[in-house]
Order: structure tokens, then sequence, then C-alpha cells
């Protein structure tokens, strides 16, 4: 089974950004916290950004978007 | 005694040179030209700067948006607005 | 302990093995991790490939790295990494410069099956350094040695400086330097570094830029 | 107002942000400082901001050519070690050594990410970072005399001990300046920056686009806030020692910067060098004072 790839990384962005809400929520003890924010930190903002560039922003880029395959180099 | 005390300064100031970013574009859709001072942003980077000496984050949205306008317009605007702050800080807290 | 409190505020765990006494600070362990993390993405990414052009040529070429070529690569870097853990937890001086020498000659190894003449002259030449340089390093720990007569970090923090001492610190530093390729050596490793395979090549500079880390402890410690 | 607790996730993450937003707003201001000085209107302060978020909804392309874990890896270790660093730095004043770790481990990531595309000039690029490590003696210069001097290398020692003696800068001036070419090395437009050089195209940053240029500008943006800090902090920590004095001095030393990075050209790779070595061998005479 393929996962689709907008999918996955919407389940890797939930998954990246999880451990700082949980610490957050938790009050973790400082070595894990500083642990959590370094090791968390960038891949949530890689994730989240990866999501919200895959949103359509209009309507007009959505039909664009079926209309043109672009396939890479 | 942490940085973010000073997060609600920044953030403002951030939104305010955002609007003022997004304002002077539907002010000003021509060419830079005019070197004048204009009334409006005139008047905000005044409110700006009185507001500082009360409640520094509100005072630096409104200077924020002088500061953000468009690249040439809102200079004059913004020297008179800290100018006028700093008057008043003269006036109100040193005297 | 003192100079070790000193650099690094408390020490989080060490493990009494006789003479030697591994230990672990905040800063030792930052160093762990970064090491681990990167030896693993190192080892997993598959080698890149590379596109040169030429003068004279209207044409892009690109080649890549052979797959037996790749294997012994990466099996390289990956006893690269266990060789800067090694050098950044261990408590002795004189398994700190074994595992520097470790280091260099897995450089030396990640380079020497690169079909490249340039290349292989300049691993040749930073071989040589790294063998020339092994006198000084263990040089200066045979006269920290015979100073102090200990080789535990754990003891030598707490001995005052003395002149002996800085003349052995003075040649570890040319040492480590000479093997890690580091600052008046970097010549070679720009050469080396135009050879294929981003990540093999990553790992060198790594290495070179842990044993520069580690290697400021250390002589803080010392004296 | 309630505080977080120091030292709780929700105070560290806060005081991240504050960085982020403070630091962009910074090399805004340096890249207006810079426009002015060249007689341009130049862009508006939050110009940086702006880019920083613009490429978190832009596409994201990867080259095929690219080795590929390592392409995306590289970049968030690259942020993911400013990101430690002001943890260890500016929040929890912990031992100097980690910052320093974290500016190697912040070359050997610029290395990674020109070697990780396969591209000409980003080899060019990473090439050249491979050059400027040289410009890590400073680095192991500038540590040598504050612990020589302080006999601590843990910043709130180094703090407590400025605020009883007196600055470093009094004792240290020549470190002081070795230090300052090692920041001025790492803002933009600077005339080190070969490794960024507009004649190799962006240098390692050629062929990163989209999201994970986004994540690069948000570690890029915490390490000049990082590494300004630092040097305010171990040189004037007996002067500049609450977040005020510190924020406004940081502007301060930014508008220096632009006014440096405005009217210098950039030098050719070997000079560039060769001057940063010059200012860390000056730095070493400066044990002569102590």
């Amino acid at each position: 089974m393929k996962i689709q790839k907008q999918t996955k990384n919407r389940i890797l962005a939930v998954l990246t950004t999880l451990p700082i809400l949980i610490g957050i929520i938790l009050n973790t003890p400082l070595v894990i916290s500083v642990a959590i924010l370094t090791f968390f930190v960038p891949p949530s903002t890689y994730y989240l950004g990866l999501v919200l560039m895959a949103l359509p922003k209009s309507k007009k880029e959505e039909d664009e978007r079926e209309k043109i395959t672009f396939t890479g180099y | 005694m942490p940085y973010f005390d000073y997060l609600p300064h920044i953030v403002l100031f951030t939104v305010g040179t955002l609007i003022g970013l997004e304002v002077s574009y539907k002010w000003h859709s021509e060419p830079f030209v005019n070197k004048k001072i204009e009334p409006i942003p005139l008047i905000i980077a005044l409110i700006g700067g009185g507001l500082i000496v009360i409640y520094a984050p509100l005072g630096l949205l409104f200077l924020g948006f002088v500061v953000g306008m468009r690249p040439g317009y809102g200079v004059y605007e913004t020297v008179l607005g800290i100018l006028f702050a700093l008057i008043l800080w003269v006036i109100l807290v040193i005297i | 302990m003192n100079d070790i409190l000193d650099l690094n505020s408390y020490i989080i765990g060490h493990v009494l093995f006789g003479d030697i006494v591994p230990y672990l600070t905040p800063f030792s362990l930052a160093l762990v991790i970064t090491i681990v993390v990167f030896t693993i993405f190192l080892a997993l990414s598959k080698p890149e490939l590379r596109s040169v052009t030429r003068f004279g040529e209207d044409v892009v070429r690109t080649t890549t790295v052979g797959k037996k070529e790749a294997k012994f690569r990466r099996f390289m870097t990956i006893l690269c990494g266990v060789a800067l853990i090694g050098v950044v937890t261990t408590g002795d001086i004189f398994n700190f410069t074994l595992f520097v020498s470790l280091v260099g000659i897995t450089n030396v190894g990640i380079f020497a099956v690169v079909k490249d003449t340039h290349v292989l002259d300049a691993a040749f030449q930073y071989g040589l350094v790294m063998m020339i340089c092994s006198l000084p390093l263990f040089g200066g720990v045979a006269l920290i040695l015979a100073k102090t007569g200990t080789l535990s970090l754990g003891v030598l923090a707490g001995i005052p400086g003395n002149p002996v001492l800085n003349v052995g610190r003075m040649l570890l530093l040319v040492g480590a330097v000479g093997e890690g390729a580091l600052a008046p050596f970097f010549a070679t490793k720009v050469e080396m570094i135009r050879a294929k395979g981003a990540p093999y090549i990553n790992m060198m500079h790594l290495s070179s830029l842990m044993v520069f880390t580690r290697l400021i402890e250390i002589l803080f410690i010392v004296g | 107002m309630i505080y977080p607790a120091a030292g709780s996730m929700l105070y560290m993450l806060l005081e991240l942000i504050t960085a982020f937003l403070f630091g962009g707003l910074l090399l805004g201001l340096h890249r207006k400082i810079i426009a002015r000085i060249q007689g341009r209107p130049g862009p508006p302060i939050v110009q940086h901001l702006i880019h920083t978020f613009k490429f978190y909804i832009k596409e994201l392309t990867i080259p095929e050519t690219s080795s590929m874990p390592l392409y995306v890896a590289i970049v968030l270790a690259l942020s993911a070690v400013w990101v430690l660093a002001f943890l260890v730095g500016p929040v929890l004043l912990g031992p100097f050594s980690i910052i320093i770790m974290c500016y190697a481990v912040h070359k050997v990531s610029e290395h990674g990410i020109g070697l990780a595309s396969g591209s000409p000039y980003t080899k060019m690029g990473s090439t050249r970072a491979v050059l400027s490590a040289t410009a890590e003696m400073p680095l192991i210069v500038a540590p040598a005399l504050v612990f020589f001097k302080t006999h601590t290398l843990v910043l709130s020692d180094i703090i407590n001990y400025q605020i009883l003696h007196g600055s470093l800068f009094m004792d240290l001036p020549l470190a002081a300046i070795a230090t300052f070419i090692l920041l001025l090395s790492k803002t933009p437009f600077n005339p080190f920056g070969i490794v960024w050089g507009k004649d190799i195209v962006s240098g390692y940053k050629t062929e990163h686009f989209g999201v994970i240029r986004g994540v690069m500008m948000f570690g890029e943006i915490l390490g000049f806030f990082v590494l300004l800090w630092c040097f305010l902090t171990i040189f004037f920590g007996g002067i500049f020692n609450t977040p005020l004095t510190i924020m406004l001095t940081m502007i301060g030393v930014t508008i220096i910067l632009g006014f440096i990075c405005a009217l210098t050209p950039m030098i050719a790779p070997y000079h560039s060098v060769m001057i940063q070595w010059i200012f860390a061998l000056l730095a070493l005479i400066n044990v002569l004072f102590i």
C-alpha cells in the first residue's frame, strides 16, 4: 500500500509537533526539553511548511495544478 | 529576566510594519517621486510617539506602520515621530 | 576534577575503569549525539550525481560513485564515526591520541579508493603529514606522562600548569592539528574534498572539526 | 503577568520565538542600512521575515542529482544546531564550549549543504566553506584567553566575573576585535562571505529554495542572534546584562556591521582567509597583557 505524499507529510507534521506540545503540557525536565526542542523544532517547521506549501492558495491555482503535471527534470 | 518580556513589542512592531507596507501600496501605486511630508502618516507617527511613553507595544505598532511604509515613503514622518517621543519622554519622565 | 567542572559546570556521569576514567559532561554528551546523528544520516545517504562542466565543451556530464567504491567508503565513514565517539568520550590522553590517529587513518581510507589522480595525490600528502605529526602527538603525551606520572584527565585537571606541561601541550596541539587536517594543513584537505561522494567527504570535515573542539577542551584541562 | 517557570518548555519556546522575530528584524535593518548607504531606498525592515515566511509556502523541488536523505537532513541539522546554541547560550547560560561545538557543526553543515545537491556552484561554495573554516582560529583564541583570565567557560560565571571585575573588553581588546571579525564573517553581504559570493551564483545555497530555504533562513536568523549575543556577553557582560540593554546594543552593533558591509568589497578567497588569520594572530598578542 502506498501512502499519498500529502497524507505522509501531514502525519509527519503531527508526529514532529506532538513532542513539543506534550513537553509543554507535562513540564518535562530541563535536559529532556532541550533535547526535544533541538530535535523536533526544525523538522516540525519543515513538515508544517510542506503541508502549507501543498495547500491550494486560491481556486484558480487549484485548477492550474490539475492541468499541469510537472514531473521534474 | 526573560527576553519574551519584549515579545509583545516585537510582534506588534512587526504587525505594524506589515500593515504599513500593505496600506502604503494601496495609497501609492505610482513610481516613487514625491518627497514631501504627508498628513495621515504624520498623525499616525505622532500618535505612535506619544503612546510609546505611555504603553510601549501599542506605540511601536503605530510607529511600525510608518517605518514599514513603501520604500522611500514615511522617512520624515518616522523621524518626527521618534523626536516627538523623545521630547515627551524628557518632559514626562526626566523633569 | 576542577578544570573539567570549570569548563562544563557539572559532570553527568563517569565510569570507573581502573586508572582511565571515561566521563560524560553536557559538552561531550552534545558531541556524542551530534556524531551519532551525523554518522547515521551520512551512512544512509546515497552518493550524489555530480555535474561536471569543462571549459570549451557545451555539455554537462554527471558522474557518481560506483557501487563497490561506495561500499568501502561507507564502511570507512562508519568507522570514522566510531573513532570520533572514542575521541570525545575518552578520559585518558593516550586513548585520545590513539583515537585521533585512527580518525586520520579512516580519513585517508575514505579517499583511498577514489579513482582520481589529484585526489589520491592530496591523500598521499595528507598521509605524509599524518605520519610526521604522529611524532609530536605521542611525544607530547609522553612528556605529560613523564612529568605528572598519570594520563588520566580527571587527575590532570587538578594539577597546576608548569613549563614542561606547556611544552607537552604545544606538542599535542601540533600533533592533533596534523592528524585531523586542521587549519595550517587544510590545503591538502581542500584538494581532497574535490572528490565525488558527498556523505563520505562530509564525514571528513565533521571529523576534523570534532577533533578540533575536543582538542580545545583537552588543552584547557591539561595544566 | 504570570511567567512560565524558568527552564520549562514553554519558557524556552517563547524565548525562541522572540529571538527569531528579533533576529529577523535585525537582519532586515542590516539590509536597509546597506541600501541607504549605497543611495537606494532599500526594502522595508520586515523584508527578511517576509522572505522567511514566503519560502514556507513556496513549492519545494529537490534536484534529481542530490544525495537524498542528506539533502534535507543537513539543512535540518543546520537549524537544529542553532536552536541548541540558542538554548544553551542566551536561555540557560550554560557551557560556552557547546556553542563552540555548534559553530563547528554549522561549518560542517554549510559544507554538507553544498555537497549534497551535486551542482558545481554549490560544490564550489562548499569547497570555499572548508577553506574559510580557517576562520575557526579566532574561535580557539578567544575562549582560550577568556579561560585563562576568568578560569571558567560557563557563561553565567563569566557574566558574574565581569560584574565583579569589569568587562573583559578592557583586558582583551584584541580578542574582542577578532571575535567581531568572526561575527562579521557570518552576516550577509560581508567582505569575507566567500561561501555565498555572487561570483558563484549563491554559493552553497544555490540549489535550495522552497520550504527547505525557509528552514535554513530560520537557522541563520537564530545563528545571527546567538553570535551577537555571545560577542556582547563575553566581552561586555559587565555593562550589558539585561535583555533590554542587550537588545538595544544588538541594534547598535547591527548598524556598525551594516556600515562595514556596505563600504567593503568582497575579498578574494585566499585574501579573506589571510585577513582573518591576521586578526587571530593579533588576538594571540593579547596573551602578553593578561
